[in-house]
């Protein structure tokens, strides 16, 4: 097989502006995986069953089907009363997708932060709600950081399944591309890299952040 | 003014407190000391409501703690009042270690009475000296010693300013210097009017410090009388055996 | 691989799979449809066993490219810039662009009234490719994966029209009756479908070449036109 | 809706449903040794060893799978590495998911209090011993969750494999969908069938949870 | 045998042994007496290399148990091999909370002796009512008292029967009768030539239980010399006046 990448420089505006929708909404879906996925573990763990059952359902059925599913019914399903722009289903598919994610990660740090914590916390004077919000919920969270990175890289990932519903991301830019130019292999290994970049980026924060809280622990 | 009558608890089978009297009058030190497992921690987490009682009741300033009449919410709101006038050190010190030193002591003054963070930071560092680790402020409860975090502990309980003090072996980690230090301490307090409740295994420290004592052992008082009388010439048998090494000590 | 390679094996040919009618999988799971037939009546010619697989689009191209299957006998569209990339046949048929519009509409009868409105085409199809390169600045571009989605995006209003390879969509108007119709707009571009094989594997590719001129000539390939498209039609 | 479809297509979906289990089943198996091997290589005090460890994990992770899948099912021939599709897939699902699971296990391991490790270490406990009978126990119920929710990726992520032509069950709703112009009925199905093969993977995970919650709740 | 040679240890900036030196006799009990955060429980985690130190060395038995030269799995091997002769009680216990009492004693036994799991049992149960706990035996650490904690940390570490054990205030969550019983523990354990280095803030446990004592300040050793010596007359002020209360109550 012989490489040619001059069609992929002809293109590599086109795949820029695909990897800056990617990264626009892979930073939206984060923000609204974790703070959401850090109320549902909330909710679902301390504040009563009623209020949490159909919170978990409504997780579960994020957790259970196929994402590609959700966006399509999001974008064509609710056609019939209202269209959402293609983008913001994105958004929120994958947003309640790896929000159920997070609340699951959530939920078990959240129980490695010891009762004496609550305990301490309480007799002070906090309320629960307050002890949670001060005490448990950044302690759960230094504990969670790796595997919320790993969530979030496989996240970022996952914004190609947007294609499906034409929104011009990096993945949507390269099919497109290849299509016309007939050279998969060449902007394959494109994309990779510009990932890859991304990923650097993710894994250095990562990185940082567990530094960063290392001693809190 | 804590009073506690006729206060139950049990574990499952195990009976823990079988029925436990004491009221500690108002700016009045009162150790509670007794052998390992005889339910005086418990005692002290059911007087702040961290374990549910299943008899008796508990007062403080004439007020109820516990409520079992009242449901969730109310509590809630209930009982956070009452301890924000209740400190308590623990005997695992239980530091928040997501927070530097200065942050555990200040939270509570911070969020709860909306001190601002220059003045809580300046009324927490006050204490922080008081216990003498003011050049530790900066520093995270893992990186500290055994002593220094129960000091922290300490620091933490009083940024809240609170009416009624209970203090789980509060001096344990601490040394002989650290010891005379906090006793002093507690008598300052005491002139200020708080009341106290100290667990402790140090006889002498609670000879000293405390104004009346009680000795439990097996869930029930086995005697309460002013401590002069206690470590000198108790009336029953068990304190007796219990205390013999200080007892023989000090005659 | 060429020819002689593949005669002591199996010729391995690849389509999508969801291409009705050139190639689709029925209901009781076989892949089936013109494209299919159109490979084994090649391969009888060629006188070599054949194994029709689909994949999906996005993994033809690579497929064909990375040399895992002999041919793509799968409507591909023969333009000048793929050429540079894999090796065309002769052609077997000409596909041509057709626009359709929600039945109610009657604002679209050139392709000068597409401004402004959001036009939907299938990812990877000539349709689209033709889309962005006329539409840039005129008009908005929607890309759907796969003419299924793209039916449901025109009937719920997602697009203003839509462009797409008119025999399918003539066919998916048997099937079930959308309300949506076709709209004259003038000249649009028609490209010609052939079969697509690796680069510098000449052997194959006239061999390729020598068949189709034979199913042309001794009627098969209208035999198999008639089954898939209808009787009679000419789709050269 | 068309019952008669959707009743004539079922045994067709369950087909491709099977590949699909098949596909991370395997994945999962093998990808759960990559995992155990990266931790372990990362405690390595020979650093180029931890390096190449972290070195893996960062490409794998840094890069999309279904590029991996083409690059390792085109380019692998190349090398004589030839895979037919499902193994190819499970290939490269394992070493795949083994990078994201090794970084959930270190997670895991790393929210053990320190003072667990050390009082066990002064008994005597090697620090293989130290992990196996103290560590990991603790670092269990954490441990559990993330790779649970690591196994339902891979199951969803499972579509991506048609890529290099293996019919799974999106793939094949998706065929089945581009012959009839029944997209509800068949999605619908299929959704079904997630819902059923996610919701087992689930039942797994909370029972292995429970399990290794005990001691708490004692 | 425990030689402490020179033992230089820093946490960054803030250097907390500057050079100890410190020799423990078969078969003695040495005390560590000192203020809080002079650097006694660094002292001990060094003897037991759960922190690595800058300087000087340790040795047990004439073997160097610190050993800068040996690469990872030659030191592993060599540093398993010693703690496996040294037992610690740590300040904070460290019990596993996912193993009851019994099994917290015996994990040790059973994994790295190979005892068999009766025996192992057996033995467990033994020590466990050694130090009056054989009714928990199956309770799980975070259902006991502090000072029930203590005992199953102490009767976790003597069960690998260690010729050295370092205690980190090992009585600091006892009364005084389990005080006394440990004290007697202790001696019983001294006569079968074990070692014993024990860090504490009871005066009164130092002076009667060891054999030699050392006090410590702020990373250096002050003084050292016998406990009645230390308790009575200290030679260095510093020492005087650390230990004032015990020196006033003793005259
Ligand atoms: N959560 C619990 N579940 C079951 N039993 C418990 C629990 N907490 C404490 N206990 C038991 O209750 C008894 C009293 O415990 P408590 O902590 O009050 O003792 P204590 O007097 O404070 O002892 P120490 O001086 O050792 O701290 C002990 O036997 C202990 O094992
Ligand atoms: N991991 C650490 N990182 C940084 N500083 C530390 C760390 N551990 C201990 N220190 C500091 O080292 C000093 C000595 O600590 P150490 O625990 O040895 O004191 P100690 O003599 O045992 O005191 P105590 O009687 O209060 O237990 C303290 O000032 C403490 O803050
Ligand atoms: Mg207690
Ligand atoms: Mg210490």
């Amino acid at each position: 097989m012989e490489f040619d990448f001059g069609p992929v420089m002809t293109y590599f505006p086109t795949l820029l502006k695909g990897l800056g929708v990617g990264s626009l909404v892979a930073v939206a879906v984060a923000f609204l995986s974790v703070v959401g996925g850090l109320v549902v573990a909330v909710i679902s763990i301390y504040i009563n069953k009623v209020v949490s059952w159909p919170l978990r359902f409504f997780i579960w059925l994020f957790m259970t089907t196929p994402l590609l599913l959700q966006l399509y019914f999001l974008y064509f399903g609710l056609g019939e009363w209202i269209l959402i722009p293609a983008i913001l289903v994105g958004i929120l598919g994958l947003g309640f997708h790896y929000m159920a994610y997070n609340a699951d990660i959530f939920i078990a740090t959240i129980k490695t932060v010891s009762d004496g914590q609550y305990e301490a916390s309480r007799s002070i004077g906090f309320g629960h709600i307050a002890t949670i919000f001060y005490i448990i919920v950044p302690q759960a969270f230094i504990r969670a950081i790796p595997q919320l990175g790993n969530n979030m890289i496989l996240m970022v990932k996952d914004t190609s399944v947007l294609s499906a519903i034409g929104v011009a991301e990096l993945v949507h830019a390269s099919q497109y591309a290849i299509s016309v130019t007939f050279r998969p292999f060449e902007f394959f290994i494109v994309i990779a890299l510009l990932y890859y970049v991304i990923n650097i980026f993710m894994e250095l924060g990562q990185a940082w952040l567990e530094r960063q809280t290392a001693y809190r622990r | 003014m804590v009073e506690i009558r006729n206060v139950h608890k049990r574990f499952g089978d195990l009976e823990v407190l079988k029925g436990i009297d004491l009221t500690v009058n108002r700016g009045k030190i009162v150790s509670i000391i007794g052998p390992s497992g005889s339910g005086k921690s418990t005692l002290l987490r059911s007087v702040n409501q961290l374990e549910v009682i299943d008899q008796g009741e508990i007062l403080l300033d004439g007020v109820q703690v516990n409520r079992p009449d009242m449901n969730g919410l109310a509590f809630e709101r209930h009982i956070n009042h009452i301890r924000q006038n209740m400190g308590m050190v623990f005997q695992h010190f239980n530091l928040f270690p997501h927070l530097s030193t200065i942050d555990n002591v200040t939270l509570g003054p911070r969020k709860l009475k909306g001190m601002d963070k220059k003045m809580a930071r300046e009324f927490g560092m006050e204490l922080l000296d008081r216990v003498g680790l003011a050049e530790k402020a900066e520093v995270f409860p893992n990186h500290l010693s055994g002593g220094q975090k129960q000091r922290v502990a300490i620091a933490r309980a009083l940024a809240m300013q609170p009416k009624v003090m209970l203090f789980d072996e509060a001096t344990s980690a601490l040394d002989p210097e650290l010891v005379e230090e906090v006793n002093r301490v507690m008598r300052g307090l005491a002139e200020e009017h708080m009341t106290m409740l100290i667990v402790t295994h140090e006889m002498t420290f609670a000879r000293d410090v405390s104004d009346w004592a009680m000795f439990m052992d097996g869930g029930v008082v086995v005697e309460e009388c002013a401590p002069e009388k206690l470590f000198s010439n108790p009336d029953q048998e068990r304190t007796c055996n219990f205390l013999r090494k200080h007892l023989g000590n000090n005659h | 691989r060429d020819l002689d390679e593949i005669r002591n094996d199996v010729f391995q040919v690849v389509n999508s799979g969801a291409y009705p009618p050139f190639s689709y999988v029925d209901t009781q799971g076989n892949l089936v449809g013109l494209d299919v037939d159109m490979a084994e009546a090649l391969a009888a010619k060629m006188g070599v066993e054949v194994n029709v697989q689909s994949s999906p689009w996005s993994g033809i191209i690579a497929a064909m490219v990375g040399g895992r299957f002999d041919a793509c006998i799968c409507s591909m569209s023969d333009t000048e810039e793929r050429r540079k990339a894999i090796d065309f046949s002769d052609s077997y048929y000409s596909a041509g662009l057709s626009v359709w519009v929600q039945g109610g509409t009657d604002d679209i009868s050139s392709i000068d009234d597409f401004a402004g409105k959001t036009v939907g085409s299938t990812l990877g199809e000539t349709g689209n490719q033709w889309a962005v390169e006329n539409g840039e600045g005129k008009w908005r571009n929607q890309t759907f994966q796969g003419l299924p989605s793209m039916m449901t995006g025109l009937t719920t209003g997602r697009i203003d029209l839509m462009i797409a390879d008119d025999v399918p969509v003539l066919v998916a108007m048997q099937e079930n009756a959308p309300d949506i119709k076709m709209v004259d707009v003038g000249e649009l571009p028609r490209w010609p479908a052939a079969i697509s094989v690796q680069k510098n594997k000449p052997e194959l590719l006239a061999a390729l070449n020598v068949a189709l001129a034979e199913i042309k000539a001794d009627g098969t390939y209208q035999t198999i036109v008639d089954k898939w498209i209808g009787k009679g039609a000419n789709i050269e | 809706m068309d019952f008669n479809l959707m009743v004539e297509v079922t045994p067709l979906l369950i087909e491709a449903a099977w590949v699909t289990i098949d596909v991370s089943a395997r994945s999962m198996f093998f990808g759960f040794f990559v995992a155990c091997g990266l931790v372990f290589l990362q405690s390595f005090r020979f650093a180029p060893i931890r390096w190449f460890a972290r070195g893996y994990i960062s490409v794998v992770r840094g890069t999309p799978y279904f590029v991996q899948l083409l690059l390792v099912f085109y380019g692998g021939p190349s090398i004589g590495f030839r895979l037919d599709p499902i193994m190819c897939g499970v290939f490269v699902g394992a070493f795949n998911i083994g990078a994201y699971m090794s970084e959930a296990i270190r997670g895991s391991i790393e929210s053990v209090d320190s003072g667990q490790t050390e009082a066990a270490r002064s008994v005597g406990f090697g620090k293989v011993q130290t992990m196996v009978s103290i560590v990991l126990p603790q670092a269990a119920p954490l441990m559990i969750r993330s790779v649970g929710v690591l196994a339902i990726v891979l199951v969803k992520n499972s579509s991506l494999v048609s890529i290099i032509s293996v019919v799974e069950l999106t793939y094949q709703a998706q065929r089945l969908i581009g012959s009839t112009y029944k997209p509800l009925e068949i999605f619908t199905l299929s959704a079904l069938m997630y819902i059923v093969i996610v919701y087992a993977v689930m039942g797994i995970i909370e029972l292995a949870y429970r399990r290794a919650t005990r001691y708490t709740t004692q």
